[in-house]
């Protein structure tokens, strides 16, 4: 009883805190070119309430969370069902099957639109997943991934522009350019740690649109590159569906081999040397691992999925500019990395589905996406940090194995 | 020479802004290691809420220099609001948490905060009205410095001196000192570290708001946008002067603003952010804590 | 296992809905344009003005006899959700389309539009190659190109004020670059004037005034300036404030009240190029009315050029009798139609006639007509 | 005066204090000695509600105090001298003894204990404006008892006060500790792996082995305990 | 590389499994590169089941072959310092720099660890520093023993020359003298 009260206490005092807090922004509304105010005192109750009515969800998420982790403290270990479902191997083959048919299946039964916006979705995937070689898997954070990007695109849209260079060709050249600037910017901020390389990151991407916005003798400056073609086929004419449906196929075997490559890696002795990178430095030297050569290799290869992925995603717009290269494009790229799980192929994915689309299926609210992004931000750090799915472990395969389950 | 006096006090100026901003991230990173990310918002919001009120009292018939007292006064106490409850909301749930996790709940808190203005109040430019008066004595030098450059640059000293008294004598600027030297050791003593963290946020996001309204009522116009540039450049500026130092904070303001100054003036605005940021990259490649930063050792 | 798969039919749902989006016979205008983000002030503008139209056709009895219904949709001015949005438009079929706001976000789009057959017009992309490459036959718009703004800009400039040294600067923007490097190319090839100055400001920076210190050692006389009024706003303050009397000439995107209200004194003698005075066509005043009745603010950039767009696209779908593309580019290349911003109709190019340009100076605290 | 009872504390879910009871009376000086990671320092950590137990209680003058967050719980008179030291580096020697009695409002004593402790370690008051992190290491042990004295503990604990200092200082130290002791009724609980010196100057000892407790006895006897001897003491 | 150390803190890499640890131990032991591990032949997957082998055999030999697939950050302390010296056995060292190995551990332990150590120089004939103050363990596995004070070598000599030694007895055993 006391403790409803005490709840319903603090509740009433968070209301009035927040409607003292939200008073001047939410009901005051001043427009100082004509001097005029407005008063919009409705906004004051809805403000109350909902601030009333949230606190106690807050409370029950954090207790809930709290008590959640005294369980898992007490040794127990917990797994949710989802999880041990995905590391079962035969479930894990079937899936995949069963994922890669509705794929190739889709924009024959989807329409144009549907199959462009998972070409967006799928391009978010790659760019998650080269990214997640980065923060998720080596620790290093990385805000001016999108740089890379930028790389890529533009070096398929001047080649194109003044080379004539065709998608194919230059796919590798973009991924290989990538590369080239990972290693160049790489090099020289490896000594630095957490969050200096992540103010020397954001640097960069700041640098790349103020180079590509000012050096219109190479960019062509703000006004981009227009006309860029799109992907071809042994020279055949295609129209805009056709074309967006042959961009989706290159997109979902580009998705399909970087998970194959990524998986490789991760499981890979370079993979766990990334791992142990991120998980202890010193120890890690102590074990004999060139430091330098392991965090380049893991900002470089970063870095060749973007350009790689940059170079589609020029083919695919046909038009670029510096605009869309900013840093909140890294910071959409970097949620999708850990609202998924970080180090997690498998919520990398579904994370760049979910940040991608949903938003794009929500149009209608679309005054209150970035709202909702912020708030989901916040909230998936607060009760669910380790993202939708996190990390599973390669199980490897031992003769002392045999022995044991033989005896046990 | 009265080129090189105009660059000097115009990269001042920006640099003393950046500085006052700066101090609020490297108060927060000192204490809890954390990159407030939302800080620039904090300043916006600071700005924003100075406007408003100066509206209003513009048309209940104030004017002057009583409008922007009272609106600055207001300015600061929302702003710390803003700041007590970001840490509360977003920050304190996630201690101990892996140092990612905070700062990616602040890059949310910060894209938050933006649409929460722009929804709230809109996505135009307001003008700010122009409050600080053309002193009549600047006449012979405004076109090197003028009034309300003097202004920000004498409240900014007045602000830097008040925050250097507190930190340096008073109870509690001694307890946020040793918070940040030692959090254990100093829970050891009888400080309550979570009330020191919550002060750490109000007093950063209050001079983030001494800033916000400077800066309005010198630029004329606010809108809801004008946090995220500001809160990267002092953010650059508190990791070039060594993030977690005060006065590391100031020295990269205005490190920070005199590059951008002189780059403007003897090279070219157009790669303005190019040098500033390459400056950055160079320093820290020289010194990797930064100007005035102490490199944390770890033991072995 | 719960959230995920209720996650998955909410995805597959909302599929199903946007799918099915077909079939009522109406006539469909798509609205495109920056309506979150910080390029929402551009935007907003030519969304509610199509609002208004629509809302007003639709009281008159529609267009041919259908009602018009709006698609809007939000590009945020970038080019590759741009592209995602006119796909969007063309499955949902948008028979035309009143967009894009930012030049980029438009030419990204066009080729989209292009495919599908759908007339496109932009209350405010003034990039020239949009009309003059002739790649995009169906684009039209209702507001000059730069290239004449600023052709306008420069002549006014050496003509009517005889200036000898100019310094161009920029915002290092789309518009403001594009104008800015017409106004170069045209200050040189008139050989009656010298550009002592070329440089980008970086938006959103706290001052200027290493810039203006610039202008003054250069012993500019004059300075044209291509962006919006937030940055020509700073830019004359700091002038004022540094006692550099260069005169400010500038474009379009700083033809706004904004400009007034926080440059104040600064703006004092400005001049600046935007389509002629509006006030005296009595379609402008009415839109402005309806506007502030409706939503009790002035409407904001771009509103009468928006206005126009949705006017001049519903009046030659009606004249052409039919949503067919090359009926209605016909109608919109030969019939007069009246709008706010006067009596126009499209040449080959898509460049309106009939949309007069004006130099103005800053009066007293207003925008004069100077010719 | 001091009871803890049964306490269980955790590091994640390595169990660092297995059921562990000590009682400390007033005027005593209860010295704990184990081996290096025994939970020595767990145990202190959890009295003074760094690392609070999850289950048992600690009890001061039988009030509970578990569950009390730090600040509380040096309000309530229980104060610690870390292992290490730990001395606020860049505050100046006075500024480190000021931060001592922050939570003392009556300024008249606490000048009265600053010129106390530095009649104690006479060095203190030459080195009052050096900042704290440039002391030698027996200076700056010097400066956290000091530190710890300014508030007046009821209880004062101290984890390892010996560790890494040289023979002579550890002496002086020592001697200090007896001084305080008698002087002002100080109860003292000490913490040290330099078993010989602790158990001389303690009254009664507790032997902490793996997270338990494994022996209670009076310092004297537990110096002729043969096992504590070999353990221990090394001989 | 032919040095391998354990941490006086213990410094594991607590997100991965113990087998992950001890195969990253063997990291500087093996070479396939990135091309070479994305096509993964013949000649890295021989590779990688060796290190899985070789691992598996030294978790065997420190005794914790039944915690292979849990996290490090899970293990007992006592575990969780057998891994370490697992880990540091995997770069295959002629010299293993022990570091205050029986830091925390109970008599028990520190018996097990004893016996471990004495098993790994006897059988791998690896050379051993081993830096403790634990004496029990010092004295018994030990041979020659050098004594240090604050930075100074101040003894040397095989255990029982170290137990006479006077100056080690009043640094480091306790100076029998009352003040």
């Amino acid at each position: 009883m006391t403790d409803m009260l005490k709840d319903f206490k603090q509740s009433i005092l968070i209301s009035i805190w927040f409607v003292f807090l939200t008073f001047p922004l939410m009901v005051v509304r001043v427009n100082t070119m004509n001097n005029v105010v407005e008063w919009r005192w409705m906004n004051l109750i809805w403000v109350a309430i909902g601030a009333f009515v949230l606190s106690y969800a807050w409370r029950y998420m954090l207790a809930r969370k709290h008590a959640k982790m005294k369980v898992a403290e007490e040794g127990v270990r917990q797994q949710s069902k989802v999880q041990l479902l995905l590391e079962d191997m035969s479930f894990r083959y079937k899936a995949m099957g069963v994922l890669l048919i509705i794929a190739l299946a889709f924009p024959q039964i989807f329409d144009t639109y549907q199959t462009t916006i998972m070409i967006s979705a799928l391009i978010y995937v790659v760019l998650g997943l080269g990214l997640n070689i980065g923060v998720g898997l080596a620790g290093l954070l990385d805000l001016g991934y999108v740089a890379f990007f930028g790389v890529g695109a533009y070096s398929y849209a001047l080649l194109n522009h003044h080379f004539d260079f065709g998608f194919w060709m230059t796919l590798p050249i973009g991924g290989l350019l990538g590369c080239l600037f990972g290693v160049l910017l790489g090099f020289p901020i490896l000594r630095l740690r957490g969050d200096y390389l992540a103010i020397v990151t954001l640097g960069f991407i700041m640098i790349f649109k103020t180079v590509m916005e000012n050096w219109s003798e190479l960019s062509f400056g703000p006004s981009g590159i227009a006309n860029i073609d799109r992907p071809g086929l042994f020279g055949i004419d295609m129209n805009l569906d056709a074309s967006t449906i042959y961009i989706y196929y290159i997109m979902v075997a580009m998705v399909v081999f970087t998970i194959l490559v990524t998986m490789r890696l991760r499981n890979s002795r370079i993979g766990r040397a990334w791992i142990a990178l991120r998980e202890d430095e010193i120890a890690c030297v102590a074990m004999g691992i060139d430091m330098a050569r392991t965090k380049l290799s893991a900002y470089a290869l970063g870095a060749f999925w973007a350009g790689m992925v940059g170079v589609l995603f020029a083919a695919k717009t046909t038009f670029i500019n510096p605009a869309s290269f900013t840093f909140m494009e890294s910071a959409i790229i970097l949620s999708i990395v850990v609202l998924g799980g970080m180090g997690s192929i498998l919520g990398v994915i579904l994370g760049a589905f979910i940040l991608i689309l949903l938003p794009e299926y929500m149009r209608a609210f679309s005054e209150y996406r970035m709202l909702a992004f912020g708030a989901a931000m916040v909230l998936m750090m607060i009760f669910r940090p380790q993202g939708i799915i996190s990390n599973i472990r390669q199980k490897y395969e031992y003769k002392g194995l045999k022995e044991e389950t033989e005896n046990g | 020479m009265d080129y090189f006096l105009e660059l000097f006090f115009g990269g001042l100026t920006r640099g003393s802004i950046y500085a006052l901003i700066a101090l609020g991230y490297t108060m927060v990173y000192g204490i809890i290691q954390l990159i407030n990310f939302a800080h620039g918002e904090i300043y916006m919001i600071g700005a924003f809420v100075a406007l408003i009120v100066a509206g209003v009292l513009t048309i209940y018939g104030f004017s002057g220099i009583s409008i922007l007292v009272i609106a600055g006064i207001i300015a600061v106490i929302y702003a710390s609001a803003y700041g007590y409850t970001l840490e509360k909301i977003a920050y304190r749930p996630l201690r101990g948490a892996p140092r990612l996790s905070p700062l990616i709940s602040a890059i949310g808190m910060s894209i938050f905060l933006q649409n929460y203005v722009l929804l709230a109040q809109t996505p135009d430019f307001l003008p700010f009205p122009r409050l600080i008066p053309d002193f009549a004595f600047m006449e012979p030098v405004a076109h090197i410095i003028g009034s309300p450059e003097l202004v920000i640059l004498v409240v900014t000293i007045a602000t830097m001196v008040g925050l250097t008294v507190l930190i340096k004598y008073t109870r509690i600027g001694k307890a946020m000192r040793a918070t940040q030297q030692d959090m254990s050791m100093a829970r050891l003593v009888g400080v309550n570290v979570d009330r020191i963290i919550s002060l750490t946020f109000v007093i950063g996001s209050a001079l983030a708001a001494i800033g916000g309204v400077l800066v309005a009522s010198y630029m004329g116009q606010v809108n809801f946008y004008i946090g995220f540039l500001a809160g990267v450049k002092a953010f650059t500026a508190a990791v070039l002067g060594g993030i977690g130092s005060i006065p590391g904070a100031v020295l990269g303001g205005l490190v920070l603003g005199w590059t951008e100054s002189f780059a403007a003036g003897y090279v070219s605005s157009d790669y303005e952010d190019v040098l500033a940021f390459g400056l950055l990259v160079l320093i820290l490649i020289l010194r990797p804590s930064g100007i005035l930063g102490k490199a944390r050792k770890q033991k072995v | 296992m719960k959230k995920i798969s209720a996650l998955f039919v909410a995805v597959a749902l909302s599929l199903v809905l946007t799918a099915s989006g077909f079939a009522a016979d109406t006539i469909k205008l798509g609205v495109a344009g920056p309506h979150s983000g910080d390029l929402a002030p551009y935007g907003i503008p030519a969304m509610k003005a199509a609002q208004l139209v629509v809302k007003k056709v639709n009281a008159s009895g529609g267009v041919l006899g259908k009602q018009v219904e709006l698609l809007i949709q939000d590009d945020q001015c970038k080019p590759e959700i741009a592209t995602n949005t006119a796909t969007k438009l063309v499955t949902e079929g948008a028979n035309v389309v009143l967009g894009h706001i930012c030049s980029g976000a438009t030419k990204a789009a066009l080729g989209i539009y292009k495919d599908a057959k759908i007339p496109v017009m932009s209350p405010s992309a003034t990039n020239p190659p949009l009309t003059q490459s002739g790649d995009y036959p169906n684009f039209f718009r209702t507001i000059a190109s730069d290239d004449m703004q600023a052709k306008m800009a420069v002549d006014f400039a050496i003509n009517d004020l005889g200036l000898k040294k100019i310094a161009v600067l920029h915002d290092k923007g789309d518009y403001g670059k594009g104008f800015a490097e017409f106004a170069k190319k045209f200050l040189e090839e008139s050989g009656k004037a010298e550009v002592v100055l070329f440089e980008g400001v970086t938006p959103g920076a706290i001052n200027y005034d290493s810039i203006v210190g610039k202008i003054r050692r250069e012993n500019a006389e004059a300075l044209i300036f291509g962006g919006y009024h937030p940055e020509a706003s700073k830019l004359v303050s700091s002038m004022k404030r540094k006692r550099v009397t260069a005169v400010f000439i500038s474009d379009d995107g700083v033809k706004d009240d904004s400009f007034l209200k926080v440059a104040g004194s600064a703006a004092e003698g400005a001049y600046v190029t935007g389509p002629r005075d509006l006030s005296s066509i009595p379609l402008n005043a009415a839109a402005t009315e309806e506007f502030k009745a409706e939503y009790g603010t002035d409407p904001g950039a771009f509103f009468q050029e928006g206005y126009s767009a949705a006017l001049a696209l519903l009046t030659a779908v009606e004249k052409a009798g039919s949503t067919d593309y090359d009926a209605v580019t016909k109608a919109l290349r030969s019939e007069y139609v009246e709008t706010p911003v006067g009596k126009i109709k499209f040449d080959g190019k898509g460049d309106a006639e009939g949309v007069g340009f004006s130099v103005y100076k800053v009066e007293n605290g207003a925008f004069t007509e100077l010719k | 005066m001091l009871k803890v009872k049964n306490i269980q504390t955790f590091y994640g879910n390595i169990q660092a204090l297995k059921d562990v009871s000590i009682e400390i009376h007033e005027g005593e000086i209860v010295t704990l000695i184990g081996a290096n990671g025994a939970g020595k320092t767990t145990t202190l950590m959890s009295i003074c509600g760094i690392t609070p137990p999850r289950s048992g209680e600690i009890l001061l003058d039988g009030d509970p105090i578990h569950g009390m967050s730090a600040d509380k719980v040096v309000q309530q008179g229980i104060v610690q001298v870390p292992e290490g030291r730990r001395i606020f580096p860049d505050m100046t020697v006075q500024e480190n003894l000021e931060m001592g009695a922050f939570l003392r409002n009556n300024k008249q004593l606490v000048q009265q204990d600053m010129n106390y402790v530095m009649t104690l370690f006479p060095i203190l008051e030459k080195r009052r404006n050096q900042l704290g992190g440039t002391l030698s290491g027996g200076e700056q042990q010097m400066l956290a008892i000091s530190r710890a004295l300014m508030a007046r503990p009821r209880i004062l604990l101290l984890d390892e006060p010996s560790l890494g200092l040289a023979p002579l200082i550890i002496k002086q130290i020592f001697d200090i500790l007896r001084q305080i002791n008698k002087e002002s009724n100080t109860t003292i609980f000490l913490v040290e792996q330099n078993a010989n010196q602790a158990l001389k100057l303690a009254d009664r000892g507790y032997v902490m082995e793996n997270g338990r407790i494994t022996l209670v006895d009076s310092a004297d006897s537990l110096l002729e305990n043969d096992d504590v001897r070999k353990a221990y003491l090394g001989l | 590389m032919g040095l391998a150390r354990t941490f006086q803190n213990i410094r594991l890499f607590s997100d991965m499994t113990v087998l992950e640890n001890v195969m990253i131990g063997r990291h500087c032991r093996t070479k396939s590169g990135i091309f070479r591990s994305i096509v993964r032949g013949k000649g890295v997957r021989e590779e990688e089941q060796e290190i899985v082998e070789s691992s598996y055999q030294l978790l065997q030999k420190v005794g914790l072959a039944e915690f292979t697939n849990e996290f490090a950050k899970n293990l007992p302390y006592g575990a969780q310092r057998r891994l370490e010296i697992a880990r540091a056995m995997a770069t295959d060292p002629f010299l293993l720099l022990l570091d205050e190995p029986a830091a925390g551990m109970n008599p028990q332990e520190t018996s097990d660890l004893d016996h471990l150590i004495c098993k790994i120089s006897e059988e791998d004939r690896i050379a051993i520093l081993l830096i403790e103050h634990d004496m029990k363990l010092v004295m018994n596995i030990s041979n020659p023993i050098y004594v240090m004070e604050y930075g100074k070598k101040i003894a040397e000599g095989s255990p029982q020359q170290i137990k006479d030694n006077p100056k080690v007895i009043e640094a480091y055993l306790g100076e029998e003298t009352d003040a």
